[in-house]
């Protein structure tokens, strides 16, 4: 708690007068004796893009994995927009308002996109079991809300034109952006995306860019991305933390990410990027 | 095949003549009408149970097949339908309700007690004469919960509480027991059955039952249950089960140091071959039936042998040969009063005529009680040598 | 080293590799690049046996292994390291590394510390299990498992992916160290610009088909492949 | 007879018939381990050395020894050309297929057996003879003592063969990653076949030793016998040697221990209560590991 | 540019469907009467029934939520035995148009209950040890059923000798209404939010959980309903058979009903219906091979598997809208489809 600084967040200045979309305080885990992830403090405004980079093993995906309560935290509090998420699990955790993709990615493959976009949807829909059953009207007015919402996002991708596909026979990239569009369809307040643009090349990464842009924009959600790619982090994050050995090194703009002394040694090489 | 006018010229027409039966003129929804009457064997042939099965068929077979290469019965030859059952009761409604869409007019079978509990309630609404050689639960012919007999079933067999109670007369008139053990198969109720009268009866006539062991369908190992039986020194060790266990049983206890006398009922029949002469000797069982006491036994059991290539029967399909002749016995005097066959009639003529039965089978002259269970006194067998040989009537 | 004639493979009826040829000659770095989905995955697993072409042939090192099983493959000197890793997650670091001498009648401790001094990170976590290591680590374990059959012709299908950025440096250096120790490359990527920067050769693969070929410099330099591939 | 004996003879009651399930549910371990597959026809494949046994020396009159090898050598070959005719073909296919055709050939094993050697039991005569002795007050069996001992032996050097053999090596990559396993060099399909190869051999070695205690052949005797020590198997650990081994005298020892207690008409009941129970405090068995899925 | 729900509008499906559904059930009434199917076959013909409730019910588990549970028969077991209880005390006093589905429902809830005691600690567990444990429970009940015959004081189940005339009330006409009932919900809760989420279990259990599914609920319901419907399957197979008897109901039963749902196709509605039936009537067929049918039977297994191993039908399911859609489009667009096509 003491550790705590609100002079600590990203970009401070602004939504300030709100609660923050989530606040992490002096989070960490453990598994056995490896310590993943350690006094993690870090704050995510409304609507705005963050990073976190950092070696490979560093603990981003674990500090993913606490946020969306796949793992609870040994040490440390998460603050939802001001709620303490300390007793939920990943299904409260996603109805409190995190969505994730996975690193690997996680599909209903043998499902079809549309399906996978309406398991989304699924507590947007709130029609009960005898409606199904018995084949109410409530039941038919909310399959056709969630249908008509379900290809709306898709189209967002692009993909709505693939809805009858099943899942699994997509390519790699348009995978990737289904897992995208699934996490969007629980109604996120925050949405955290795991290596977006691996296995993507070049000009399909730029794409992907443009449309996390407009997803925060269109959805006015908060978004928290991993990701190796530094075109595409220094492209559009507005602030980027670095994690190295599960402990924050840094944090701060594109711009002093990458001139950080510590990074270069530690995360983009001499090179730079 | 043969003619089908009822000419009786072919000797040796094969088992279960389905050729013959096509060579009919009827068409075959009809009953045992033209040259052939059709009965139906049914019983495990395969799963578990199948040995059973398989004896009973073969038994009955035997003996259907010596008439019919007698000239049949009223010059018509008996065809049988022969199914298997797995000894699952749906199996077995199943294959009788087929069997009557085939048209037989009676039934040998089915073999284990809980199908042929399922069977008799079908055969019930065709007045189908059943007669089984193996069922022995007392719910086969008497219905308790509506307390009716079940008046177109008999059997060859004895029921289980018959068994029990003679034995435990016997332990303490013959045996002079005064403590008895009893291990007996759980979930089975041939077995359970006969354990049930037979610790009741103890009780009436003072024998201390000092221990009752389970043991699982399908467990060869007993002897844990064996080593506690040990420790109450029974006089008697009472084992209603069939010969396979019983054999590994007496094994067993030999072993585990059980000195005390082993009884059982007809299950027994058999156990020769499973256990040593020394383990078994002194033995004694209960049975309707006395392998090789007989001058018709000895010929059944040649015939027997001959037919299925070196087999030696047991006492399933001795009461199946059994039950094949009261139910021949009975189609024949229903053929002898002119019904047509198939019909009501002529079934309710059958089951009338096997409720008087006189017929004179292996074990002796049948006569069936009100419940239509045989009225035959049970035979002790005695295990000597390795033999199982007679020792006397009770 | 490695001739590929004009092979033809099929998922089921999916015709995925149409006519494909291209050769690897001792010694060096051959980059196959191409798009999602172009087959380049499927050209690896089918060098290395783990598909059978339906017509065409593989020569490698004067023998053909078009019908060869695919450990026999491994046998004969090439090194495949799959997409997606495909570690042993239930093993330790160690027990991988020592899986990857499979062929060899003992594991030499000379190669392993090699190992280890190639990626450091695997010596730190040399006892952990396989499948908790993060993604680049298990990326360096899977080329690390590779090195210890110590093959003449190793094949890489997206070595970089997932990895940080000094990582992919590192991981282009060792293959080029590689290379200069006498060991012959061919190299899948998405990173094409990094592939084509190490390449001696490459080759670019479009739906089953290859439609351009020629040295790195001359391929990084093509507008086609700028566009397409570059991002710009 | 004091209680004290009546103690230590049911111990040994209990190892006796805990160390052939033990044998078997190693034979069940591996496979599963290998390929993820209950084979639900390992018990058939005792049963089938079993008849081996009793055609070696009752119909050809050959002594013990030959009927041993016979049976052993029987079950080794079985195991492995049903894994090649049956099982190889669905390398690719869905996991419950490979199970539905196990129980395919489980079916076809029985019935095949019942229909070559009839239905009814066949007495086998003894295979392993020896002399009773003391131990203080107490009978032991010779035939027990044997049973435990070979048992014991298969299981230690088995335990050898898995964890220092190069055989043993390939036969855990090939259960983690069949492609990966390839990769390295290792053939799949020997290594395949050899698990079964060994897995079935022990099931001879069972059958031997069953055949011993319980000197009967029948074509459903493996059935009871392999759901038995399937469970066995799962109560220590599927998959790890000394969890069969541990699961295999657990169960032998609780039902010695349940009927001694003259509960016996709940020994299957207790026994997969106990299943139940570890289960849920310990989902992968006594000795199972964890397998961690990363997210 | 999606099918979804164009084509046959929702009430005319429903319409098409239970049309030829009471076809079905008048055309085979009509020929039992008339005797073209016999007894025989009518018996045959409800055992199908029978078994499909049980395959799709297990499907609902196996093919749907992708779990393996190896205990079916004991849901059906207990379900049997509830409701042959209560029908033999009631037979007497209530109509029959009553006491049976009253019995039916008994049956099936008593069955939904243990489904529910079993389920929670189940599923906590997955893959090959959930079949386990459920084996393990299924195994037990047989146990018991086996080995009490007294409940509280009253003579009710009978233990080892079975429990003994069950009113035979199960028609041919009440299977295929239960049938038609089971196929109809299963199949409405799979096109619902709910199927979706159990569906979505099947596929992957984290990303359901991270797309806010309960997923506990939903495997426990998916459970529950499953053993919900093998009771009412067992109820209706204690009214059709009569006799009750523990050993029935093993652990050879529940491997019965899973090879049927496998060699169907796990997921599909129409390969578990059409393997549950083939399944039922092809030992009727083999009848003849006496001891030769099961080895028969058991080669067939075997090479099916071998080369269909996704099952008959894989995980296709029958639709009618899919298979009538374009006739009715013609149908009803007539004219106008003409006109589209002209610009
Ligand atoms: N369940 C677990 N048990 C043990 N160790 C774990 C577990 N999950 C992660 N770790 C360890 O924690 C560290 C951080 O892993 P994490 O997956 O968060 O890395 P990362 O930063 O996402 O790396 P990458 O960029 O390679 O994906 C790694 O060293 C990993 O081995
Ligand atoms: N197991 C499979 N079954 C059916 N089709 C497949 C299978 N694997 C790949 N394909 C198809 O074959 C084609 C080539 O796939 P491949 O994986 O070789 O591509 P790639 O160039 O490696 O792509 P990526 O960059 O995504 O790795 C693709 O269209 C893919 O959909
Ligand atoms: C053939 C026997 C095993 C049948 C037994 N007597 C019974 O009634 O079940
Ligand atoms: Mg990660
Ligand atoms: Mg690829």
């Amino acid at each position: 708690m003491a550790k705590h600084d609100p002079h600590e967040t990203l970009l401070p200045d602004r939504d300030m007068d709100k609660s923050p979309a989530i606040e992490c305080i002096g989070l960490g885990i453990d598994f056995g004796g490896l310590t993943a992830v350690d006094d993690f403090n870090f704050t995510l405004g409304r609507t705005e893009i963050a990073g976190l980079i950092g070696p490979n093993g560093a603990g981003k995906t674990t500090v993913f994995n606490l946020l969306t309560k796949v793992y609870q935290p040994t040490r440390g509090r998460m603050l939802l927009e001001g709620r303490d998420t300390k007793n939920m699990n990943t299904t409260q955790a996603n109805r409190a308002g995190i969505a994730r993709t996975f690193q690997n990615i996680r599909l209903f493959k043998d499902l079809t996109v549309l399906d996978n976009v309406l398991i989304g949807l699924h507590n947007e829909m709130d029609y009960h079991l005898a409606s199904a059953i018995f084949r109410l009207p409530g039941y038919w007015r909310a399959e056709k809300i969630a249908r008509g919402r379900a290809l709306d996002l898709l189209s967002i991708f692009d993909m709505a034109d693939m809805a009858d596909n099943q899942a699994g026979s997509l390519p790699y990239g348009a995978q990737r952006r289904l897992e995208i569009v699934r996490a969007l369809a629980t109604n996120p307040t925050l949405l955290l995306l795991d290596e977006p643009a691996a296995g993507m090349n070049p000009s399909e990464t730029s794409e992907l860019m443009e449309n996390i842009r407009k997803i925060r924009d269109t959805f006015q959600i908060s978004i928290l991305l991993i990701e190796h790619d530094m075109n595409l982090v220094m492209g559009i994050c507005e602030g980027i933390a670095v994690l190295n050995y599960g402990k924050i090194i840094a944090k701060g703009t594109p711009e002093e990410i990458k001139s950080d002394p510590d990074v270069i040694e530690a995360y983009l090489g001499k090179k730079g990027h | 095949g043969c003619g089908s006018g009822g000419t009786n010229t072919t000797p040796s027409a094969s088992p279960s003549a389905s050729a013959d039966g096509s060579a009919s003129p009827s068409a075959s929804g009809g009953a045992a009408n033209g040259g052939t009457i059709k009965i139906g064997i049914l019983g495990p042939l395969t799963g578990e149970a199948a040995q059973y099965g398989i004896a009973v068929s073969h038994g009955a077979q035997l003996y259907i097949d010596q008439i019919n290469d007698a000239g049949g019965i009223n010059g018509k030859k008996i065809e049988t339908v022969v199914y298997d059952d797995k000894g699952d009761p749906t199996e077995s409604v199943n294959a009788f309700s087929r069997m009557v869409d085939e048209g037989i007019t009676g039934l040998i079978g089915p073999v284990t007690s809980k199908p042929t509990l399922a069977v008799v309630d079908e055969a019930l609404t065709y007045n189908m004469p059943l007669i089984t050689a193996s069922a022995t639960a007392a719910a086969v012919t008497y219905n308790a919960d509506t307390q009716t007999v079940n008046t177109n079933v008999f059997r060859t067999c004895f029921i289980d509480p018959f068994q029990g109670e003679k034995m435990a007369q016997f332990a303490n008139d013959v045996l002079k027991a005064k403590t008895a053990a009893v291990i007996f198969q759980t979930g089975d109720d041939y077995s359970v059955g006969l354990k049930d009268a037979f610790v009741a009866k103890c009780e009436e006539l003072g024998i201390n039952v000092v221990d009752q062991e389970g043991y699982s369908k399908g467990d060869k190992d007993f002897k844990s249950q064996l080593t506690n039986i040990n420790s109450k020194s029974p006089d008697v060790v009472f084992s209603p089960n069939y010969y396979e266990d019983d054999g590994m049983l007496v094994t067993q206890a030999r072993q585990a140091g059980i000195k005390a006398t082993f009884m059982g009922g007809d299950g027994w029949n058999n156990v020769s071959k499973y256990a040593s002469p020394a383990d078994l000797e002194g033995s004694v069982y209960c049975s309707g039936y006395a392998s090789g006491s007989t001058d018709e036994i000895k010929a059944f059991e040649a015939a027997f042998t001959a037919k299925y290539s070196g087999e030696t029967p047991d006492m399933f399909s001795a009461q199946a040969y059994d039950a094949a002749i009261v139910l021949l016995d009975a189609i024949k005097a229903a053929e002898e009063k002119g019904l047509e066959a198939g019909s009501d009639d002529y079934k309710a003529a059958v089951i009338d005529a096997m409720k008087n039965t006189t017929s004179v089978g292996l074990g002796g002259k049948y006569s069936f009680d009100e419940y239509n269970n045989p009225i035959k006194s049970a035979v002790i067998m005695k295990l000597a040598d390795g033999k199982e040989t007679f020792s006397q009537m009770f | 080293m490695l001739t590929v004639n004009d092979i033809n493979v099929y998922y089921g009826p999916i015709h995925a590799i149409k006519g494909v040829s291209f050769e690897v000659r001792p010694g060096e770095i051959v980059a196959l690049i191409g798009a999602n989905g172009a087959g380049k995955s499927t050209v690896l697993k089918t060098i290395s046996g783990l598909l059978r072409p339906k017509t065409g042939n593989i020569v490698f090192d004067g023998r053909d292994i078009t019908k060869l099983e695919a450990h026999k493959v491994v046998r004969a000197g090439l090194a495949h390291v799959p997409e997606g890793r495909r570690i042993f997650l239930q093993m330790t670091v160690i027990e991988n590394l020592e899986m990857g001498a499979f062929t060899k009648s003992t594991v030499s401790e000379e190669d392993l510390e090699d190992i280890f001094t190639k990626f450091p990170r695997l010596k730190e976590r040399r006892k952990q299990v396989a499948g908790t290591l993060s993604g680049g680590e298990q990326q360096m374990l899977a080329m690390g498992r590779a090195l210890m059959s110590k093959p003449k012709l190793m094949m890489l299908d997206e070595p970089s992916m997932g990895l940080a950025p000094i990582l992919v440096e590192q991981v282009f250096s060792i293959i080029t160290e590689l290379n200069k120790a006498g060991t012959t490359i061919l190299l899948v990527e998405q990173n094409a610009g990094m592939a084509l920067d190490v390449a001696h050769r490459a080759y670019v693969l479009e739906t089953g088909n290859i439609t351009l070929s020629g040295t790195g410099e001359e391929l990084a330099q093509s507008d086609e492949i700028r566009k397409a591939y570059l991002g710009g | 007879m004091s209680v004290f004996s009546t103690i230590v003879s049911q111990l040994f009651n209990g190892l006796q018939s805990g160390s052939i399930y033990a044998l078997v549910a190693l034979g069940y371990s591996m496979v599963y381990g290998i390929i993820m597959l209950l084979n639900f026809a390992h018990g058939d494949i005792i049963m089938v050395g079993a008849y081996i046994a009793w055609i070696m020396m009752t119909m050809l009159g050959l002594p013990p020894v030959i009927g041993i090898i016979a049976a052993i050598a029987g079950c080794t070959l079985l195991g492995v050309l049903i894994e090649k005719a049956a099982y190889s073909p669905l390398r690719k296919s869905p996991r419950l297929s490979l199970l539905i055709t196990a129980i395919g050939i489980s079916f076809f094993l029985e019935n095949i057996s019942q229909l070559i050697m009839g239905a009814g039991a066949k007495a086998m005569p003894s295979i392993i003879s020896g002399s009773n002795f003391r131990l203080g007050t107490t009978e032991i069996s010779f035939v027990s003592t044997v049973t435990i001992v070979v048992s014991v032996l298969s299981m230690v050097l088995l335990t050898f063969l898995v964890q220092k053999t190069k055989m043993g090596k390939g036969m855990r990559a090939v259960s983690e990653d069949m492609g990966a396993a390839q990769l390295m060099g290792i053939s799949v399909n020997k290594t395949i076949s050899f698990t079964f190869a060994v897995g079935s051999a022990l099931a001879g070695i069972g059958a031997v030793l069953y055949c011993s205690a319980y000197p009967q052949a029948s074509p459903t005797m493996g059935s009871m016998l392999g759901l038995k020590a399937f469970v066995a198997a799962v109560l220590g650990g599927i998959g790890s040697i000394p969890g069969a081994m541990i699961g295999g005298f657990a169960i032998g020892l609780l039902e010695a221990l349940v009927s001694a207690l003259g509960l016996s008409v709940w020994k299957d009941g207790v026994v997969f209560a106990i299943l139940i129970v570890v289960l849920l405090v310990k989902p992968t068995g006594i000795m199972g590991r964890v397998i961690k899925e990363k997210v | 540019m999606i099918k979804g729900y164009k084509g046959i509008p929702m009430p005319v499906r429903y319409l098409i469907n239970a049309g030829l559904f009471v076809v079905f059930l008048v055309v085979v009434s009509s020929l039992t009467d008339a005797k073209v199917i016999s007894t025989y076959n009518n018996k045959i013909i409800m055992l199908i029934g029978i078994n499909i409730i049980l395959a799709v019910s297990l499907n609902l588990a196996t093919g749907y939520l992708g779990q393996l549970p190896l205990g079916h028969a004991g849901f059906m077991a207990v379900g049997a035995y509830a409701s042959a209880i209560f029908m033999k005390a009631v037979i007497k006093t209530l109509p029959l148009g009553l006491s049976l589905p009253l019995g039916l429902l008994i049956g099936g809830l008593v069955a939904a209950v243990f489904g529910f005691i079993i389920g929670i600690p189940a599923l906590r567990l997955k893959g090959d040890y959930l079949a386990i444990i459920t084996l393990g429970f299924g195994e037990i009940i047989r146990v018991i059923l086996l080995n009490i015959d007294s409940v509280i004081g009253f003579k009710l189940t009978y233990g080892a000798a079975g429990l003994k005339s069950i009113p035979k009330t199960t028609t041919f006409l009440d299977t295929f209404i239960c049938v038609f009932l089971v196929c109809f919900v299963i199949h409405a809760i799979l096109k619902s939010r709910h199927g979706r989420a159990v569906l979505s279990i099947r596929e992957n259990e984290i990303a359901a959980e991270s797309c806010g599914i309960n997923t506990t609920y939903y495997k426990t319901m998916a459970f529950v309903m499953s053993a919900f419907f093998a009771g009412v399957a067992g109820s209706l197979y204690a009214g059709y058979i009569g006799i009750l008897d523990p050993t029935g109901f093993g652990f050879m039963k529940s491997i019965e009903i899973l090879v049927m749902v496998v060699l169907g196709g796990m997921g599909s509605m129409i390969g578990s219906v059409i393997s549950a039936t083939v399944l039922t009537a092809l030992p009727e067929f083999l009848r003849e091979f006496d001891a030769y049918r099961m080895v028969v039977y058991s080669l067939l297994l075997v090479v099916v598997m071998i080369f269909k191993p996704t099952g008959l039908m894989g995980t296709y399911d029958f639709s009618l809208s899919r298979l009538l859609g374009k006739p009715w489009e013609r149908l009803t667009s007539g004219g106008k489809s003409k006109k589209a096509g002209d610009r």
